[in-house]
């Protein structure tokens, strides 16, 4: 333990599952930069914000273990937020007479605008949390698909602020693939450090086994509290990269489809840990992709051939059950990226 | 990408007169709109209107003597996707961007437009933020402001069917609905006194019953005239089915999205249902220039067209093409000059003005319809008085 | 008077509706743990096969041209027939996951039926004109009793009765029963699993279809998302019930049928906009003060 | 006796009652710290009720647990762990996805130290126990006897001032229970703590308990050292029916 070589090994050993994840985005990222068309260059953009979406979601939900169907709430609120402080000048004074004059009546540097946005979406995680934590199992879950749906009945119809059920236009949208990337590393290095810190163990425990980690002095309540505030600033971040990247927020683009698709990838990948989550998403996004491309078109040997218009969801949804059903535990089933040393180690054939 | 090269026959093509290089150019028209999702229903229709349009300008010797090539992606009823092709078809070099029929997923990929400095043009979105203060300067629809038709059926169950007293049931789902009641109050204030609306309440397009919404009507101290839904359906056809099947056999004004007989058959035998529509699809619309429209979607397609909305996707061509024949070029800046110096000019979907500030029609002629015998009928042209200002166009307040 | 007893009545047609979707969601859950999303599209399917299945805005009818007593066991049948289906194709092989897993994979189910039904049918909202003679108003005692609601509670009542006696008076019925308390130990006793979770589903079919019919005759339209307010409702009301209790399914459903009714007809103008906010708070604050919902089963229980 | 009130936990008049069932009825019971205390007893005498009210996963129906002189009845399971009750159960309950290291570290944190503490604090436990070289493997992957003795050594983790160890030994061999005893033996000379045992393995009990209290049918029935238990008829008809001889209970 003394040597600095010895030192050395433990840091990469320590960093591994993550440096196996970020660095085949990069590749991603600068590959189709310098060779790939605008449409695969968007998808990649697109699959990196997934990332941070999904990543978030998999902090309370992976490590939770209860499935949570609210997160889009926390995405609307800093997406919504976001678009206050920055969008549209011009209109803001008519379409949401309701703001308080400071917003409505400026524009807030993009930065601070998008820490107060993320802020305010842990902020109400945390509020949330602080009631609905209380619940375990289904009602927990049943009780945050509740919230998504109060957030969008009150966004819905606030439309002295929120526009209502309309579309908010016109957001400056400077989400570009690095930047996108920059989020996806951030998330996940944030995922990884609270997933081995000693809230992460203790959320993973009650994970694991609600009555042992009661018996072992963990609080149910407060580290299931913690990793949903934590994830309400992660899809948070999520929600103001796709407002700025979109450029418009509209309240529809938050509910139960979105939510079934972040569900969908987190589980395909496998809720169980960090690399499931970036793996799912990496996989439907390439499936969602391709099954675009055949549905849009393409010639072989001159004859035009497609996929009837609908194909490509239904065999997502087609993907999602034969994974539920051959592979439970989903692509990675709970493992992370680990060098084979690493992972003898876990199986107990190596010793020491 | 579909791309389908639209060239009229080599006869013609050899006859035209090649003026100089840019003339075997041809103009690019891009279609970021919905082929599958629910959206595909409402931009179906007018999309094959305007590849007629195009069609049709094509034939007759293209545009500035250049013929027009068209290409469509598909939004799959998704706001990022539709950013996505959106741009892509920008990329692409096309000279003008049609988007969808609906203001939320009409408005990225009109976004993705005026960043490359296109005009971007929506098939039948009811908003004017699909317009100047909303997307921008570049963005226009060919739809009238959902204001419009409320304004239009107010006046008109004033004016011509005296009415005296309404109530007003409210479908609060999709933004359009609220605007449309929103004109249709501040019009019927404004011609009758705002005690004349003897209440206002509100559903939503799912909800399974509207029974207390009617409970409520019908313990009205005193009954209203008529009702005004403003909805669409399948949520607007359902409260038309409940108001009746219990008993109450008012008059029903309604706005232009429950036009079209199709959802009839949810309520046989309806009667004394009147809303403000763009066209009759049966033939008996009093203007010649809707039915010569009807013969020829017949005559391309071998069916009338599925909606009433399809006329505006022909008329948007139309404008746009007009715009460019006197503008001289293609370049956007230009041909916003001349659209924005519209007045009353007159298409195929009516007399349509833009100015520097709107472009959305206010107060465009509308054909007045009703129900008898399970159809659809053309009963008179009728063109609002009452114009909507920016604060009702927006809504502020409301 | 006539008014509040009107409101009465409208709050309780509601309330039988969503009871009836609950207590599907109700039974399955007590058999396999599952809460069944896919309810809503049992639902839509059940409506849809009303027309013929093409992608025309005015399909003719299918069985909804049949005399009524085929086109009622038509509808049941094909809801029925899909109900089984989706239990042996997805969620047999599911079987012994915990609930979460369960619960998404019938969102998945949901997701690939309502895409399925959007490619053979497209997204268009729909009308059938059947059973319009049924939906006009009765007037009852001073109370004009829309023919619908009057149906709804009726059929809710009948059926009500008839799982009743079927769960206490049949040995099917009453192994269902011991699946819902306690599947393990039923197992054990002998209770053949795949014959009672297959009748629960089946039930729930039976449930599914009678709901497509009271909403088609009710609304008159068909929509790809016609059965899914109803089943959000009925999801609430089987949690705030009591999961795995079927009374308590029951119950939940009335209650949120007849808050609902309550809140959009007692609420000022304003604020009624935000109506089904206030159902889905009361919905957490129930879960707060119960968390296992108003009628414990030993289900429900976790032990140490 | 004479030690100081401070040091013990403490079970008064405890009664529990599952619908119509009594699974305890008034039974007193207490554990000193630096003490071995047997508690056994036929099938369904009430042991594991009585871990699970000392350690707060059942609320006593009547009657009260107090801690070093303080009242803990209204306190949850987590809270009690926290004041310093740490306990195993019956099949072995691990985190399988975690590490072994994870597993004792868990109950670390959940006393309150960092993860870096914790972390040394397992590896101690774990080397003591001669588990070290286990720590990385993940539990779904260990043998029986280690599960066991993972489990016992994630109570121990907790560095609780109690461990109720809810049958350590079941399903051991000859060796492993020999290793276990001294486990077990050594924890209140090495943690200060006092133990309560519950186990089958009269060998076990006999060998490392210095106060043994025996339950039948929910009561308490006898207390008392190794060999007064070992002599006492009511022990031994608890057992054994009338028919008891002295070699079946022999060590």
């Amino acid at each position: 333990m003394k040597s600095d070589t010895m030192s050395f090994a433990t840091i990469g050993r320590f960093w591994f599952p993550v440096l196996a994840l970020v660095i085949p985005l990069a590749i991603i990222v600068v590959v189709t930069g310098q060779f790939g068309g605008l449409s695969i260059q968007r998808t990649v953009i697109e699959m990196l914000i997934s990332i941070v979406i999904v990543v978030g979601l998999y902090v309370f939900v992976g490590n939770s273990g209860i499935i949570s169907f609210g997160h889009a709430t926390f995405m609307a609120i800093a997406a919504y937020a976001s678009a206050w402080q920055t969008c549209c000048e011009m209109l803001k004074p008519i379409t949401m007479s309701g703001l308080p004059p400071f917003l409505r009546d400026q524009s807030i540097p993009l930065l601070p605008s998008a820490v107060v946005s993320v802020l305010l979406a842990g902020g109400a995680a945390f509020l949330t949390g602080l009631v609905i934590m209380r619940l375990t199992g289904l009602a927990a879950s049943i009780s945050t698909l509740a919230v998504l749906f109060i957030l969008n009945v009150v966004y819905s119809n606030w439309d002295s602020v929120t526009m209502g059920s309309a579309s908010i236009v016109g957001l400056p949208t400077y989400v570009t693939a690095w930047l996108a990337l920059g989020c996806a590393v951030v998330a996940i290095v944030v995922a990884y450090l609270y997933q081995v810190s000693a809230f992460g163990l203790a959320i993973r425990a009650t994970r694991e086994d609600e009555v042992a980690a009661a018996a072992s002095g963990i609080s149910l309540y407060w580290s299931r509290l913690i990793a949903f505030t934590l994830s309400g600033f992660m899809v948070g971040l999520g929600g103001v990269l796709q407002a700025h990247y979109l450029g418009t927020v509209s309240i529809n683009s938050f509910f139960l489809s979105f939510t079934f698709l972040a569900l969908a990838m987190l589980i395909v990948g496998g809720m169980g840990s960090l690399a499931g989550a970036v793996v799912g998403v990496v996989v439907i996004t390439a499936m969602v992709d391709i099954f675009r491309r055949l549905e849009g078109g393409i010639s072989i040997g001159g004859e035009q051939w497609s996929l009837p218009a609908g194909t490509q969801e239904l065999i997502i949804a087609a993907f999602m059950l034969l994974i539920l059903v051959f592979r439970k535990d989903g692509i990675m089933a709970g493992r992370e990226m680990t060098l084979p040393e690493q992972e003898h180690r876990e199986k107990g054939l190596i010793n020491g | 990408m579909k791309s389908v090269a639209v060239a009229a026959s080599a006869a013609i093509a050899l006859l035209l007169p090649v003026t100089s290089v840019q003339a075997e150019e041809p103009i690019k028209i891009g279609f970021a709109i919905a082929e599958s999702g629910w959206l595909s229903n409402y931009d179906s229709a007018p999309f094959k209107a305007a590849v007629m349009k195009i069609e049709e300008i094509n034939k007759a010797g293209g545009l500035l003597g250049r013929q027009i090539e068209y290409s469509v992606m598909d939004t799959k009823t998704e706001q990022a996707r539709a950013a996505s092709v959106g741009a892509q078809l920008v990329d692409g070099g096309v000279d003008m961007l049609v988007v969808s029929c609906d203001y939320d997923f009409g408005a990225p990929a009109a976004l993705a437009a005026k960043q490359a400095g296109k005009i971007a043009f929506s098939l039948c979105a009811a908003d004017p933020k699909m317009g100047v203060q909303g997307v921008g300067p570049l963005a226009f629809t060919a739809n009238s402001a959902a204001q419009s038709e409320g304004i239009a059926i107010a006046e008109y169950g004033q004016k011509k069917m005296n009415l005296k007293s309404v109530y007003v049931l409210e479908d609060l789902t999709i933004e359009y609905n609220k605007s449309a009641c929103a004109g249709f109050r501040a019009a019927w204030a404004a011609g009758g006194g705002e005690e004349t609306i003897l209440g206002n309440d509100t559903f939503k397009n799912d909800d399974p019953s509207i029974a207390s919404q009617i409970t409520r009507l019908k313990g009205l101290a005193t009954q209203p005239d008529a009702v005004f839904v403003c909805s669409f359906t399948p949520g607007g056809a359902s409260a038309v089915r409940q108001l009746r099947a219990a008993g109450i056999d008012l008059p029903i004004l309604a706005n232009t999205a429950m036009v079209d007989n199709y959802w009839l058959n949810a309520v046989p035998g309806l009667k004394d249902f009147y809303l403000p529509a763009f066209m009759s699809l049966y033939g008996d619309d009093p203007r010649p220039e809707m039915n010569t429209f009807l013969e020829s979607h017949k005559a391309r397609y071998g069916e009338p067209p599925v909606s009433s909305y399809s006329v505006l996707g022909y008329s948007l061509v139309e404008q746009w093409a007009y715009a460019v024949e006197q503008a001289k070029t293609t370049d956007s800046e230009a041909v916003v000059g001349v659209m924005n110096t519209f007045k009353d000019q007159p298409f195929t979907a009516g007399p349509t003005s833009f100015t520097d500030q709107l472009h959305i029609q206010v107060d465009r002629p509308w054909l007045i319809m009703k129900v008898e015998n399970d159809s659809f009928r053309a009963v008179e042209v009728y063109r609002n008085s009452f114009k909507p200002d920016v604060k009702l166009l927006f809504r502020v307040g409301q | 008077m006539a008014n509040i007893v009107q409101v009465l009545v409208d709050a309780i047609a509601l309330g039988s509706l969503y009871a009836l979707v609950a207590l599907a969601i109700g039974l399955v859950f007590g058999v396999m743990r599952l809460v069944n999303f896919a309810q809503a599209d049992y639902i839509t399917i059940g409506a849809y096969a009303l027309v013929v299945p093409t992608a025309s805005v005015t399909p003719p009818l299918l069985l909804g041209a049949l005399p009524a007593a085929l086109m009622i066991g038509g509808v049941l049948f094909v809801v029925v027939v899909l109900a089984l289906l989706t239990e042996r194709v997805a969620f047999r092989p599911l079987r012994n996951s915990n609930p979460s897993t369960l619960l998404i994979s019938s969102f998945a189910v949901s997701y690939f039926l309502q895409n399925l039904v959007m490619l053979i049918h497209t997204g268009r909202p729909k009308s059938v004109g059947i059973g319009q003679g049924l939906a006009n108003a009765v007037e009852i005692g001073g109370v004009r009793v829309p023919g619908v609601q009057l149906l709804t509670m009726v059929v809710t009542a009948g059926l009500l009765v008839a799982l009743v006696l079927f769960l206490k008076k049949t040995p099917l019925g009453i192994q269902m029963r011991a699946a819902a308390e306690n599947f393990q130990m039923a197992r054990l006793l002998g209770m053949p699993a795949n014959r009672v979770i297959a009748l629960a589903f089946a039930i729930s079919g039976l449930l599914g279809g009678a709901v497509s019919l009271l909403l088609t005759i009710q609304t008159g339209t068909l929509d790809l998302r016609m059965g899914l307010m109803p089943v959000v409702y009925a999801f609430f009301a089987t949690v705030i019930g009591g999961m795995g209790s079927l009374p308590g399914a029951a119950l939940g459903g009335f209650l949120v049928g007849v808050a609902s009714v309550l809140l959009q007809t007692y609420l000022p103008a304003d604020l009624r906009p935000f109506r089904d906010a206030g159902v889905f708070m009361m919905v957490i604050l129930i879960l707060l003060v119960r968390p296992q919902g108003l009628i414990v089963t030993s289900a429900a229980k976790e032990r140490v | 006796m004479s030690r100081p009130q401070k040091q013990r936990l403490e079970a008064r008049g405890v009664a529990v009652a599952f619908g119509g069932i009594r699974a305890l009825s008034g039974v007193d019971l207490e554990i000193w710290r630096g003490e071995v205390l047997g508690l056994i007893g036929p099938n369904g005498a009430g042991k594991t009720t009585m871990v699970n009210v000392l350690s707060g996963f059942q609320r006593p129906t009547s009657g009260s647990i107090s801690l070093d002189g303080i009242d803990v009845s209204r306190l949850t399971a987590r809270k009690i762990a926290q004041a310093g009750v740490g306990r195993s159960f019956q099949a072995a309950r691990l985190f399988r996805a975690m590490t072994v290291e994870q597993n004792l570290s868990v109950a670390a944190i959940g006393s309150g130290l960092s993860r870096r503490e914790a972390r040394e604090r397992a590896l101690d436990i774990l080397r003591w126990m001669g588990l070290e070289r286990k720590a990385d493997h993940r539990c779904d992957s260990l043998s029986y006897g280690d599960e066991r003795r993972v489990s016992i050594a994630r109570a121990l983790a907790l560095q609780p001032s109690f461990a109720l160890l809810d049958e350590p030994a079941s399903g051991m061999n000859d060796a492993e229970c020999e290793a276990l005893m001294e486990v077990i033996s050594e924890l209140p000379a090495r943690f200060g703590c006092g133990v309560l045992l519950i186990e089958h393995n009269m060998k076990v009990i006999m060998g490392v308990c210095q106060r043994i209290h025996v339950l039948d049918g929910g009561q308490s029935l006898a207390e008392g050292s190794p060999q007064d238990i070992q002599k006492n008829p009511a022990v031994r008809r608890a057992y054994l029916g009338e028919k008891a001889t002295d070699s079946t209970l022999a060590i």
